[in-house]
């Protein structure tokens, strides 16, 4: 499904610290099938070819509060891959 | 705009201010925690560590920890700042201080808050070296 | 006299000067405990605590209490200040700084540090209302 | 045993907080005879009349440390009684 197709939910996912860094940019735009979930959305950052720092089961949010894989996602979602965390 | 913010900051963080904030007629015990950018031997010469947030997560996550945290032990009063950007060595990247009438309740509460905090907090840092050069220190998987 | 002192002071404590007592490079978590005089609703008007103390023997057994400390936990840095004479309510009558590489050793320690400080110093406090009267606070017996 | 005679060791006992101020006094002076303990001590201060209020089991401090009731004192010791601690 590419942009703008009819139907599609276009979501932003945010990318942070090491992530972005390696990325070259702190957000990407996704265009996803209705019913896309949290982990298609990581499925979708993974074929970037900055996205083998990107740990086999990395902490994911939508919307701002971490979320399971299975978590669909609504038009206009903000999803973020969490890169592990190491604040304190 | 950090000025505003209920919990992270880019300022040096005002103990004595927090304190203060928690002060109340009815508490018998205050805690509070400091975390301190530490300088060990395997980190060379660094000079600072970077801390960068996704800030409005971080406020929020921050904002559910605490109050789990005044729904386990309601009497407790709570201040908690952490630090992003730049933080010397010896400078505090977070304080939280807790006040309740009974000193067992501000340990608990303390220890749930910096724990949940580090466990959770969208946060990250660098350390950057005298030499110019900056390295990401290796963190946990973030969890909710 | 006091300013001699290394655990009793008459002076309000300054929280401050403990935390920089305590810092090093090497530390990681810095926990501050601070007692204060708690108004509760069977105090009535006091309006200030008088504590006194076997001056000699707290200085000493305060001074086991901290050595217990550290060789439990030999990493942490530790100050600690006790108040005699009158303190205000609000005031803190103890404070207890310990600092270390890990923050469960700082933790711990300033646990241990206020319990045996409560259990064993030989310190006693009289409540002082604002009609003149006075009163012994009951306590526990003082142990070894 | 009177002060003064042959053998007899003679102790400070420190009265504190309650205990001083219904004695009227922080210290009282005692003989004892040689061999007397902690306990011994402290039978001798509840003959006074103020020692009603010092519990069955009170703590008590020989030489500025907590002590058992079997400790043996010895000339020039400085015993207290300590009332119930209320520090922190």
């Amino acid at each position: 499904m590419t942009p703008g197709e009819p139907g599609a939910i276009r979501v932003t996912v945010r990318l942070f610290a090491s992530y972005a860094e390696a990325a070259g940019r702190d957000a990407l735009a996704l265009s996803l099938a209705p019913g896309a979930t949290a982990a298609d959305a990581l499925a979708a950052v993974r074929r970037e070819p900055w996205a083998a720092r990107v740990p086999p089961s990395p902490a994911v949010a939508v919307n701002r509060r971490y979320a399971a894989g299975d978590v669909a996602l609504a038009d206009g979602d903000e999803v973020a891959i969490i890169p592990p965390v190491a604040g304190g | 705009m950090w000025a505003m913010s209920p919990w992270l900051t880019d300022q040096p963080i005002d103990v004595g201010q927090l304190l203060a904030d928690v002060a109340s007629a009815g508490a018998g015990g205050t805690v509070a925690f400091l975390g301190t950018v530490r300088r060990s031997v395997e980190d060379g010469d660094v000079e600072a560590i970077e801390y960068s947030a996704y800030d409005a997560m971080a406020e929020d996550e921050l904002g559910r920890i605490v109050a789990e945290a005044r729904e386990r032990w309601p009497g407790v009063r709570i201040a908690l700042r952490h630090r992003v950007g730049l933080v010397a060595l010896g400078e505090a990247s977070v304080a939280i201080v807790t006040a309740a009438p009974h000193r067992a309740d501000a340990y608990a509460a303390s220890r749930y808050l910096i724990e949940e905090t580090k466990r959770r907090a969208p946060i990250w840092k660098k350390e950057r070296f005298a030499s110019g050069q900056a390295r990401w220190v290796d963190g946990q998987r973030g969890g909710g």
